[in-house]
């Protein structure tokens, strides 16, 4: 884990420890994703992530850390309870989607890893309607996933697999610059959204490049 | 940044604390859900009205709440949609058995909440549902985009469905008089300067001291089109042209015609467009016979205004006459 | 300067085209002498209400003539008294047997505009007072200036006479109705940014990106003291201590207090004001009992604030209760 | 006189060339007498006056020219009619009070010239109550005053007496520097109108300057 993480339980699973990285990196960014967010769109990503998730830090250690399941399906309606904006039901849906793919677990494989984010990524799909390319987060965070699937399928060590995702992703997020959004706020400005990365595909690849650091 | 502010994330329950304190007999706050509530509601035997949004434009929403108009708002973060427990929360506070009618100004994020919350309350056996405001003719109906957004002719909507409300009207004739007026506003915004979130503490995009930003949206999202400032004539021809050929209002209707200070524009400039408004819709047969003139949407502190246009006929006239007590009083 | 403006020397006439034009029923626009007028005035059984200041400060006062309140308002050019002719035209126009109240804020042209004009409506029968409002703490009383300022207090002032001449009474109760509220009235203001008035293009004065002025007039003026930008709590510290130690009052008054934007601050700034002085003055067992939060006397588009208080008993609650039907409408 | 003045009007008075040149001054300083007066007060002097005196030259060659007393109370009343703020009553007094001093006469004589500047003087102090060292317009006009009633009673001749007038006026508005404002909107500010001139004292040096210029 990084300086910034908190140290890891040892009662608790990996993925407690990799929510916990997520959401601390993401109270760590908030200015970073509010200025994203600010060049094309109304530049509160940041704010509203950092609201949502400083809420989950304060009551994660009390989450049930046994049944991962329960575990991020309290999350998520944690997050959901005070994350507002087109985030709000983004991610609450992603990490309600993934919790119910871990019902009943107590540890993750890797075929989990990869049946959550693409449970994630078709509750995201469901609930905002955007596909790959209409330029969301949907454009670093599918990459990613193809990529972490490939390299489960190949038997790529975690660290290995969690690098390269990493790697994908930021390519991937900063490959949005080139894309007109067509989704979400940044799409009222039409061609001028051309030129600027998504904020939430960036911010999909900080994540992961935290998480690929800390393994 | 300089602000009346003590902490950018005690902003908007600070604010709100404020218009409660205000209004000790006709308001109520709930901190927990960002609430603000009628005293008096719910009232069984009438819809409630509840309207959520971003905070940042107020009076809209939170300053509307009152007899004749809204029962309840569940402003979220400035810019930022409530989350769906705030609204489900607020419909639960007033629901009635006429049934709660929940307002949303058509944008991503706070038609994802208000969908997940009308689920949600549905679920729970509250009668609810959910209508979209979509005034802005700045934004192009697309296949690709969520369509337009809503903007300052929200206020039509709500202060007609509420007096349809107080009338005594079951939900689905609300829902069709708040479908009737959106469908008969047309509103048009420009930007002198960006605004200033408070989180933020800088402007959301850079102006040059020559620019405006036109068609721009009422969440510091920059417009469509950047240009010269020109004079309060030629901007006028900007905002009400896409607006009266896309009704489109013709010779011999009866409009009201609202000119919206979006936060940061004195009232003596908005009076100011509403006379060459008021002449240049004259001058083509349409005749404004009710004037809004001030803040009813704004965009926290940008300086700029809007121009909604409502095409009138008898019913509508009625409901936009009726009475009203709103905080947004004068004496 | 990016305003809503044709001319410089146009923005005054265009706006009160603007405001008449909004208002056709109850207000009437003489462009010759920039009045604005109740259409139904004089009442030759009621004393009527004059009021002239510069303009740049609306709502006040063209936007507050009406029913309950002003019959004429003579505005000059911006942040100018009006010449002494407009003061005298617009005397003669509401001239009525019961009398005419020429209202003045206290300032060096706005006293000898109405002073002369006084002289020379009295000198054509016209029956006559002049009262000079004076409610700003920020300006020390002294033996050299002309003293206390007229600020937007003046609101009250309007407000009880207007009530009290709706009620009958004559010119001299009037009067005293007016300088007993002048007397029990006392605001203090804060500017966060300069004005620009149209005709200057920039900005009056220079304040740093972390500074504020403390004591400012409405007239772009700078104030008594610079400082470092402080959190609203303690910007209300300053606004409120020199009030209150000023009338002064004490545990068990009641009060109305209002937060008042100087032109450029949002509505929401304002209210979270308004709980902070109010949660304050509760602490100190005065209790505000009816409150005014928005715009009611500005300085162009300056960002900033007032707060105003007025020390509260049946007469004077009982004028400020009474209604008005003013531009300052929102339905 | 100057390239800016209208060509003299042969059957006019010099008095009259003198007040188109007064009104012509304050029309092409509006700008420069705003600014003056947006350091301390509130920036509308220039356009006060300027408001005030175009009115003025607009009708001033309608005015009767051959009584100058009613030629000088049409020049105040007119002026009276459009300029507001303190320079209405403050400069429409002056004239009116000049116009009573000549009341009938259809010529200037030196001594003229002095009694119309001590009665504007007289008036401007009635009207407002302020008094030299009050950092007002007074300043500047009660020294000119002074050494134009010296210079007429040496014997100076009129190019002469109306250059040292302007000099006087100058050292005398530039002196107000020094000066706390006591009267107007500047005494707001208290010690922090110190270090700037009053704006009414620079204009009446400007227009003493112009018509020296003009002589
Ligand atoms: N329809 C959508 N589906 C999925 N993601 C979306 C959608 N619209 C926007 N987004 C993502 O949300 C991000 C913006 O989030 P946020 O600032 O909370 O939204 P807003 O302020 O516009 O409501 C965008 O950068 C994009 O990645
Ligand atoms: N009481 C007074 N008597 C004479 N002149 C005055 C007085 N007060 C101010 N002045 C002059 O008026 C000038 C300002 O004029 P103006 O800008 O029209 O006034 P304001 O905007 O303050 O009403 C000052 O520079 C000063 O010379
Ligand atoms: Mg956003
Ligand atoms: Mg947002
Ligand atoms: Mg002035
Ligand atoms: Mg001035």
């Amino acid at each position: 884990m990084s300086n910034d993480a908190p140290p890891a339980d040892t009662n608790s699973s990996r993925l407690v420890d990799v929510v916990r990285l997520i959401a601390q990196t993401c109270v760590d960014n908030e200015a970073y994703f509010c200025d994203l967010d600010a060049v094309a769109g109304d530049g509160d990503f940041g704010y509203s992530l950092a609201r949502g998730f400083e809420t989950v830090l304060a009551d994660l250690d009390q989450f049930d850390h046994d049944d991962l399941g329960a575990f991020l399906q309290k999350v998520a309606t944690t997050m959901s309870s005070r994350m507002g904006g087109t985030s709000g039901p983004i991610w609450g849906t992603a990490f309600l989607r993934a919790a119910i793919t871990m019902k009943g677990k107590s540890e993750t494989t890797p075929d989990d890893t990869v049946a959550m984010l693409r449970a994630a990524i078709e509750g995201i799909k469901k609930r905002g309607g955007a596909d790959v390319g209409d330029k969301t987060l949907l454009d670093a965070l599918v990459p990613l996933t193809d990529a972490v699937e490939a390299d489960v399928a190949a038997g790529t060590d975690a660290a290995g697999t969690a690098r390269h995702g990493a790697e994908v992703a930021r390519a991937a997020a900063e490959a949005t610059a080139s894309l007109q959004a067509r989704r979400g706020r940044a799409s009222y400005t039409g061609e001028r959204s051309i030129g600027s990365p998504d904020p939430g595909a960036i911010a999909v690849a900080v994540l992961a490049e935290r998480v690929a650091d800390a393994w | 940044m300089k602000k009346f502010i003590n902490d950018p994330k005690a902003f908007v329950p600070e604010m709100l604390k404020g218009l409660a304190l205000a209004n000790p007999d006709t308001l109520t706050y709930d901190p927990k859900y960002n609430l603000i509530v009628r005293a008096d509601a719910p009232d069984q035997d009438k819809v409630s009205i509840v309207q959520g949004s971003g905070s940042g434009h107020e009076p809209a929403h939170v300053m509307v709440v009152g007899k004749g108009m809204l029962d309840a708002a569940c402003p979220g973060d400035v810019f930022a949609a409530p989350p769906t427990d705030y609204v489900v929360e607020a419909a639960r506070r007033v629901q009635s058995e006429k049934g709660v009618l929940l307002l949303v100004n058509n944008y991503t994020g706070d038609k994802m909440a208000f969908e997940m919350a009308e689920e949600l309350a549905d679920a729970e056996g509250i009668k609810v549902k959910t209508l979209f405001i979509d005034d802005d003719v700045a934004v192009k109906d697309s296949t690709y985009t969520i369509g337009r957004r809503g903007v300052a002719g929200n206020f039509f909507v709500i202060k007609a469905v509420g007096a349809a409300a107080e009338e005594g009207a079951d939900l689905d004739e609300v829902v069709r008089v708040g479908e009737k007026v959106n469908s008969v506003t047309r509103t048009m915004g420009v930007a002198l300067t960006a605004c200033t979130p408070p989180s933020k503490g800088s402007p959301l995009f850079e102006l040059g001291d020559d620019e405006i930003e036109v068609g721009v949206g009422i969440h510091g999202e920059p417009g469509r089109a950047r240009q010269k400032i020109v004079p309060a004539d030629e901007i006028v021809d900007l905002l009400l042209e896409p607006i009266v050929s896309d009704l489109p209002f013709s010779d011999g209707d009866e409009v009201a015609l609202m000119v919206n200070g979006l936060g940061g524009t004195p009232i003596s400039e908005l009076y100011l467009l509403y006379g060459i408004a008021h002449e240049k819709l004259v001058a083509q047969g349409i005749t404004p016979v009710r004037s809004y003139v001030g803040e009813y949407c704004t965009s926290l502190d940008m300086a700029g205004a809007s121009i909604t246009l409502v095409k009138l006929d008898d019913e509508v006239k009625r409901l936009l006459e009726a009475p009203a007590e709103i905080p947004m009083r004068t004496f």
